[in-house]
């Protein structure tokens, strides 16, 4: 919602989450695989990899600042809730789960973040173009946002059964 | 080279979009050009170009001759205009101008008297004689500028002289309905082309096209055979489509270049002239008259006889209805120039001007006044027209919006205004009227950057020299309370009174004043740093005196008449310090002083003129004298010597209340250091406060 | 005496939105004749019951939001989403479908994002997603051609069926979709499908009667009568003709692809031009320039996007026929793709070449 | 003893996370805060101090660091929508002392009542004021932001807010002379 009403920070925050979840999967595969299995630690995975995530996510967060100024400050706050993202936490879990090796993992990281952002990207270019709208005024911002998300929802509905295994 | 051989061979280039508008032309391009009888009244407004507007060379009473100069060639961006005919200049006041807005501007008004006397004047059958400059202020003498709508004053463009590799005549006239220039062409071809003549003498372009649509048969005809013994010149016969006639389209259909975008055609080494300014250069620079008539088109289907004229410039548009047999409906529509580009009038004693080359007068079933404007609908048709390739649905999104970031990614100001889109649009949206307003706003937002960039670098500019001044100003402190300390001791021994602290508090305030004022030398200094030659000085005059008209154009709506006289004092005014400014190079303070001490004076003899004009001629003397005087001497002297002149005049005792009110904020500061005087003091401050009070009680009476 | 002052220009090609969407609806009607002729009432009946519904929405959205009620309730559009929602609906679905779905299309896709020219999504195929998604068992009874069941339909069998669900003589829905045969009848691409799961090829698929000598019975002659809607559009101008073309070609090429690489199990390109709703997409639904791509290079991507997504769903999705989902993703990079491809200004060089 | 080597395994994690971390801060250190600056820029740059502060570039500052974006009464409502902007916080009306319209005006002396007393000479934030001590004032036009700092210091009330003349030059194409119906 917050980055993504334009498209210009939409591909900032794509871009940072891609970032973090493809690396949040690499280091939490590591650690889960060379550090909690070995040690049988294995009930401490949520919290390792919480802290892993937030590591990561305040790694970008310095990278971002550094790199673009603007970018960040356009960012703002949601750049450090790229940490609450379950997705991220979803994907590091579920690698773990389905027991994907180091570059299923990875790979598996950055599909799901790039999945995430085309959808960021879309919805952020359909915002812009929906700020010029005339939507009746008690739908106008976030709730036409939710109400045209539904409706993409629904379009994505189309790919259900498209994967077969 | 390619280009030339293609267009030999009458292959053109395609320029995106266009429509095809009905053209309307047959109403008009059956009949000759008629030449009308002269008006009961001219109306010239002093400005009918793009640029700045001359300077008045006659007053209201004035005989004029036909084809006299009104106004003078000041600036490098201005046009002059000149009499139509022989008569009496009536008045100088503002009135409506034919401008989409409607707005009044300062008009001349003469009325004929219908000897139609022409001015001496002195033909030159060969222009060859002449060497090309002394062509060119012809031209500019003679007040032509372009006359197919922008109206950029001709000298300026081809003045402009790298290497030219085309000259292109713009004959294509791709508005419907106009037809000025075909039969302008058909009429005087021999002329028009002399004027092509002169321009390539004049710019010795390598090669010289002459761009015309397809559905003037008889002008290409006519063209054709006065141009057939001159092989640099090729007549371009063009698909007809609108707007071909756009400079950039132009350009783009003969050569297949295309103008970047910010950019002039002068840097693709192109320059574009409209067929009806070859003819005005060439019956200026060989008949020697000036620009004082022009081909309009009447037209329109509420006109009994429609029909092209010679009109002269100044002549209200009624008239010219009048004369073409205007039926008046209860609503009246009447447009200046073309139907895609033209703008309605807002009364019809607009004057003819440079740049009208159409008033159409439709009916009510030509031009549909309804406005049945729907919703957008992304259908594309006006990108599908747009000429510049823009996404006009976009724009006219991002306008609505008024997002002018968007607006500007989106290159709103390469819109060229033509009408295209709106013309096809299914949902009838006004879209140009969209874009123009963005593009005012846009345009004023920048217009406030730039001043809010100024004010802030002159805010620091002084925040700077404040500093300076401080510091500069505790030093002097320093001192004078020293000198002081001394001083009080020796009063204290013989007693002090009240009457002496005043005086005391008096002398000091002077003293002070002049080291203000001497800071204030160095402030100019500073604002203006590195160069204290004459143009920095020049510079203060000139904004003084920008000030000062600027401030007259506030008045003016009051004020016409004075404005005028105005204009000519600030004139002799100048003209007596530019004399100044050449004996004395050497004292940059004092010179400095003097002068804007002049300026300041001349603005009092301004306005105590203003209140009477007879005591001018001796305040220009004692403004004078002051300068003279003052030039020589210390600057405190200088002071003291303008204290006690201004003294002597009226104002006195108003000044008087000034500096007590001054020794007040002085006396102020040092209250705390004598114990002693600061009842005194007080008490002084009491009394002038009081008295102050009482003057400005009176003077508001 | 007034001045009359407007803004340049003067003129007017005079031509009106309302005028274009009259003609669009007029365009599909070779199409609906062809459902008619093959399928009886059913599409008909749905058809009217959706523009009444559009209309009343219409009519209370706007006199809510205190709008020019005349000029926007019948400038064509909202009409033109109900005959296309009318179409898509399997004749005998019952009645609260179209009204439902017509209702969804215009208050929530359309209106809400402040009505015509404001919306993202093509009402129409939201509605239909939404209507698909809602309700898989009403939404997918489609009815075999009239010649090939085993019962007469006629007018007032299916206005009784849409509304009660019965036949005047009692027969269920459920009966009426069973086939002379015995068998339940489905689309030609569900029977396709349906058998290729079950391991049948292609050629042994097309055995099965629905498909009639060529491709399916009436479902041909309705993709035909779209078509020919179509091209009267591009003849008369109202629609772009890269929109469908691209659409098309980028449909042949996947199917071409897929057929060499394997002919078993895929169905042949003119199969897939030729079934389940391509033309009426190609030239109806693809080509509302509201919820499109703007610049001539967009729409081109855009439909060949579209053409692929119908592909990829149509083989591997879950859903067997796949315009609707397609539109409305293709919608949805509407705006991304418009942003990507605008096209060069004149005076601006290219930066790319 | 499973809790120890958890223990010191998440000890030694964060640590060197932590070390990490530390490692990136001194790394990528941002040096200034470009924010103020930007700020500035979109302030009208009047200096007229209405916003409690010595000129634009102080408010911006203390913008920066906190101050309400909703007093700069010059700059009016389009300013402070594009501070929110940049400063990524929501949009406040103006503040209620400052309500004033804010058409665009230029100080005018009124020359005959102008004592020569340079109070306004002092008072002007742009020195756009032209005159010498008990010689007649001028503003110069160009240059005035119409702060009206000079008003109140004027001992005579000799000058005037006078809102700037519409000219053809400074014309714009207006939606309400000319009946376009918006849609919106």
């Amino acid at each position: 919602m917050g980055v993504s009403s334009r498209t210009e920070t939409a591909i900032g925050m794509s871009f940072a989450t891609t970032f973090v979840m493809t690396l949040a999967s690499l280091l939490s595969y590591l650690i889960s695989n060379y550090i909690l299995i070995p040690l049988s630690l294995e009930y401490l995975t949520t919290m390792t990899f919480i802290l892993v995530i937030a590591v990561v996510v305040q790694f970008t967060e310095m990278v971002v600042h550094k790199t673009s100024a603007n970018l960040y400050r356009l960012l703002g706050i949601f750049l450090p809730l790229i940490t609450t993202n379950c997705a991220v936490l979803g994907v590091a879990l579920l690698n773990i789960k389905q027991q994907h090796n180091f570059f299923e993992s990875i790979i598996y990281g950055f599909g799901a973040a790039a999945g995430f952002s085309l959808v960021l990207i879309m919805f952020s270019a359909m915002r812009e173009k929906l700020a010029n709208a005339d939507v009746p005024k008690p739908f106008q911002g976030p709730a036409i946002a939710m109400i045209t998300a539904g409706l993409m929802s629904l379009a994505f509905m189309g790919f259900s059964g498209l994967v077969k295994f | 080279m390619s280009i030339i051989e293609r267009i030999k061979k009458g292959h053109f280039w395609k320029f995106h979009g266009g429509i095809h508008p009905p053209e309307q032309k047959f109403l008009t391009n059956d009949k000759p050009i008629r030449t009308l009888d002269l008006p009961d009244e001219l109306i010239l407004p002093l400005q009918q170009h793009i640029g700045q507007r001359g300077e008045l060379l006659v007053k209201e009473g004035d005989k004029v001759l036909k084809g006299q100069q009104l106004t003078l060639l000041s600036s490098p961006m201005s046009v002059p205009i000149h009499a139509p005919t022989s008569g009496i200049i009536k008045a100088i006041k503002s009135s409506t101008i034919a401008h989409p807005s409607g707005l009044s501007d300062l008009c001349l008004f003469i009325t004929p008297d219908n000897v139609d006397k022409w001015q001496e004047r002195q033909s030159c059958e060969d222009f060859y004689q002449k060497s090309p400059q002394e062509i060119i202020n012809k031209i500019a003498n003679a007040g032509i500028a372009g006359m197919g709508g922008a109206g950029f004053p001709t000298h300026i463009k081809i003045s402009s002289k790298p290497s030219i590799n085309y000259l292109i005549i713009n004959a294509a006239e791709c508005e419907p309905y106009i037809t000025a220039d075909d039969l302008l062409i058909r009429e005087q071809s021999t002329t028009a082309i002399d004027g092509i003549k002169i321009l390539d003498y004049v710019l010795q372009p390598e090669h010289i096209l002459i761009g015309i649509e397809d559905n003037k048969p008889d002008a290409i005809k006519a063209l054709k055979k006065a141009t057939k013994d001159i092989k640099k010149i090729t007549v371009c016969v063009l698909p007809t489509k609108y707007p071909t006639g756009g400079e950039k389209q132009l350009i783009t259909a003969l050569t297949g270049l295309e103008v970047p975008s910010g950019q002039l055609p002068i840097n693709l080494g192109i320059i574009m002239q409209n067929i009806a300014t070859c003819f005005a250069i060439a019956d200026a620079v060989i008949n020697d008259t000036p620009l004082i008539r022009r081909v309009v088109t009447v037209t329109g289907q509420a006109l009994a006889k429609p029909q092209n004229v010679w009109a002269l410039l100044g002549t209200p548009v009624n008239y010219l209805l009048e004369q073409c047999g205007y039926q008046a409906t209860k609503d009246k529509n009447l447009i200046m120039g073309g139907p895609m580009m033209g703008f309605n009038l807002a009364n019809d004693q607009v004057p003819i001007i440079k740049t009208t080359n159409c008033i159409l007068a439709p009916s009510k079933q030509e031009v549909s006044s309804e406005n049945n404007e729907v919703d957008c609908i992304r259908c594309g048709q006006c990108a599908d027209v747009c000429p510049s390739q823009l996404l006009p649905q976009e724009l006219q999104w991002s306008a609505k919006a008024k997002d002018h970031v968007q607006l500007q990614k989106l290159n709103l100001f390469d819109c060229i205004d033509c009408g295209a889109c709106a013309y096809v649009c299914p949902s009838q949206i006004p879209l140009v009227q969209y874009y123009r307003i963005a593009k005012a706003e846009i345009r004023q937002q920048q217009m406030l950057d730039v001043q809010a960039e100024k004010a802030k670098i002159r805010f620091e500019a002084r925040k700077k020299r404040l500093e300076q001044e401080k510091i500069a100003r505790e030093a002097k402190h320093k001192k004078a309370a020293e000198a002081r300390k001394a001083s009080m001791n020796k009063k204290n021994e013989g007693g002090s009174s009240a009457t002496s602290a005043v005086a005391a508090a008096l002398a000091r305030v002077k003293a002070k004043k002049a080291s203000a004022q001497a800071a204030k030398n160095n402030e100019n200094s500073i604002t203006e740093q590195p160069t204290q030659d004459i143009d920095t000085k020049s510079k203060v005059a000139g904004a003084i005196s920008r000030a000062k008209a600027k401030k007259m154009a506030l008045n003016k709506e009051a004020k016409e008449n004075n404005t005028v006289v105005e204009a000519k004092v600030v004139n002799t005014a100048k003209s007596n310090k530019t004399d100044k400014d050449k004996d004395k190079d050497n004292d940059n303070d004092n010179d400095k002083k003097a002068r804007i001490a002049a300026a300041v004076a001349k603005a009092k003899q301004k306005s105590a003129q203003r209140a009477s004009s007879i005591e001018q001629k001796p305040e220009i003397q004692s403004v004078v004298e002051e300068n003279t005087s003052s030039r020589d001497e210390n600057k405190k002297a200088k002071i003291s010597a303008a204290v006690a002149k201004a003294k002597e005049k009226a104002k006195a005792k108003k000044l008087a209340t000034a500096e007590i009110k001054d020794s007040q904020t002085s006396a102020d500061s040092e209250i705390n250091r004598q114990e002693k005087k600061k009842i005194a003091i007080a008490k002084a401050i009491a009394k002038a406060k009081a008295k102050a009070k009482k003057q400005q009680k009176e003077e508001t009476k | 005496m007034a001045f009359w002052i407007a803004s340049s220009p003067h003129n007017h090609i005079q031509s009106e939105t309302s005028a274009l969407m009259r003609l669009v609806i007029y365009a599909t009607l070779p199409g609906i004749f062809a459902q008619w002729y093959f399928f009886g009432w059913g599409n008909i009946i749905h058809i009217a019951l959706a523009s009444c519904t559009v209309l009343f929405a219409e009519f209370s959205v706007l006199s809510l939001r205190h709008k020019k009620i005349s000029s926007e309730l019948f400038d064509g559009s909202a009409i033109l989403t109900a005959v296309l929602l009318g179409i898509s609906i399997p004749a005998l679905a019952p009645w609260w479908i179209s009204v439902f779905g017509a209702l969804f299309a215009i208050v929530i896709v359309k209106q809400l994002y402040g009505g015509l020219g404001h919306n993202p999504f093509n009402p129409a195929m939201a509605a239909y997603v939404m209507l698909l998604i809602s309700f898989p068992v009403q939404m997918t009874l489609w009815q075999p051609p009239l010649n090939l069941m085993s019962f007469d339909l006629n007018f007032q069998n299916t206005l009784s069926t849409i509304f009660t669900g019965y036949t005047i003589d009692g027969f269920s829905t459920e009966q009426l979709r069973v086939h002379v045969d015995g068998f339940t009848m489905a689309t030609p691409l569900d029977t396709l499908k349906t058998d290729l799961t079950l391991g049948l090829t292609t050629s042994e698929s097309f055995k099965s009667p629905i498909f009639g000598q060529h491709f399916g019975i009436g479902w041909e002659w309705v993709n035909i009568g779209f078509l020919l809607g179509g091209i009267f559009l591009i003849i008369k101008k109202a629609i772009d003709w890269v929109t469908p073309v691209s659409f098309l070609i980028s449909l042949f090429f996947c199917s071409l692809l897929a057929f060499f690489i394997s002919p078993d199990s895929s169905a042949s390109t003119m199969f897939h031009w030729f079934s389940g709703a391509t033309m009426l997409g190609a030239f109806f639904i693809l080509t509302d320039p509201v919820s499109g791509a703007t610049s001539t290079k967009g729409r081109i991507i855009f439909a060949a996007l579209a053409g692929l997504l119908v592909y990829l769903i149509r083989k591997f999705g879950g859903y067997p026929d796949a315009i609707a989902f397609a539109v409305l993703l293709c919608n949805m990079s509407a705006p991304l793709i418009d942003q990507y491809t605008r096209p060069r200004a004149y005076g601006h060089q290219s930066e790319k070449k | 003893m499973t809790t120890l080597i958890a223990i010191v395994v998440l000890g030694i994690m964060a640590s060197l996370f932590g070390a990490l971390l530390g490692f990136a801060s001194i790394k990528y250190k941002v040096e200034g805060d470009p924010l103020a600056e930007q700020i500035d820029n979109l302030l009208p740059q009047t200096q007229c101090g209405q916003c409690g502060y010595p000129g634009c570039k102080p408010y911006a500052n203390a913008v920066a660091n906190g101050e309400a974006i909703n007093k700069c009464a010059p700059g009016g409502d389009d300013t402070i929508k594009k501070i929110a902007d940049l400063m990524g916080v929501e949009v406040q009306p103006l503040d209620e002392n400052h309500d004033q319209d804010n058409s665009p005006k230029v100080a005018f002396i009124i020359e005959e009542d102008c004592i020569g007393c340079t109070k306004c000479i002092q008072a002007c934030p742009v020195d756009a004021i032209l005159g010498a001590a008990k010689q007649m004032h001028t503003i110069i036009i160009d240059e005035c932001t119409g702060c009206d700092l000079c008003v109140a210091p004027c001992p005579v009330d000799c000058i005037e807010m006078r809102p700037i003349v519409q000219t053809t030059q400074n014309w714009q194409w207006d939606l309400n002379t000319i009946p376009v119906t918006q849609l919106d």
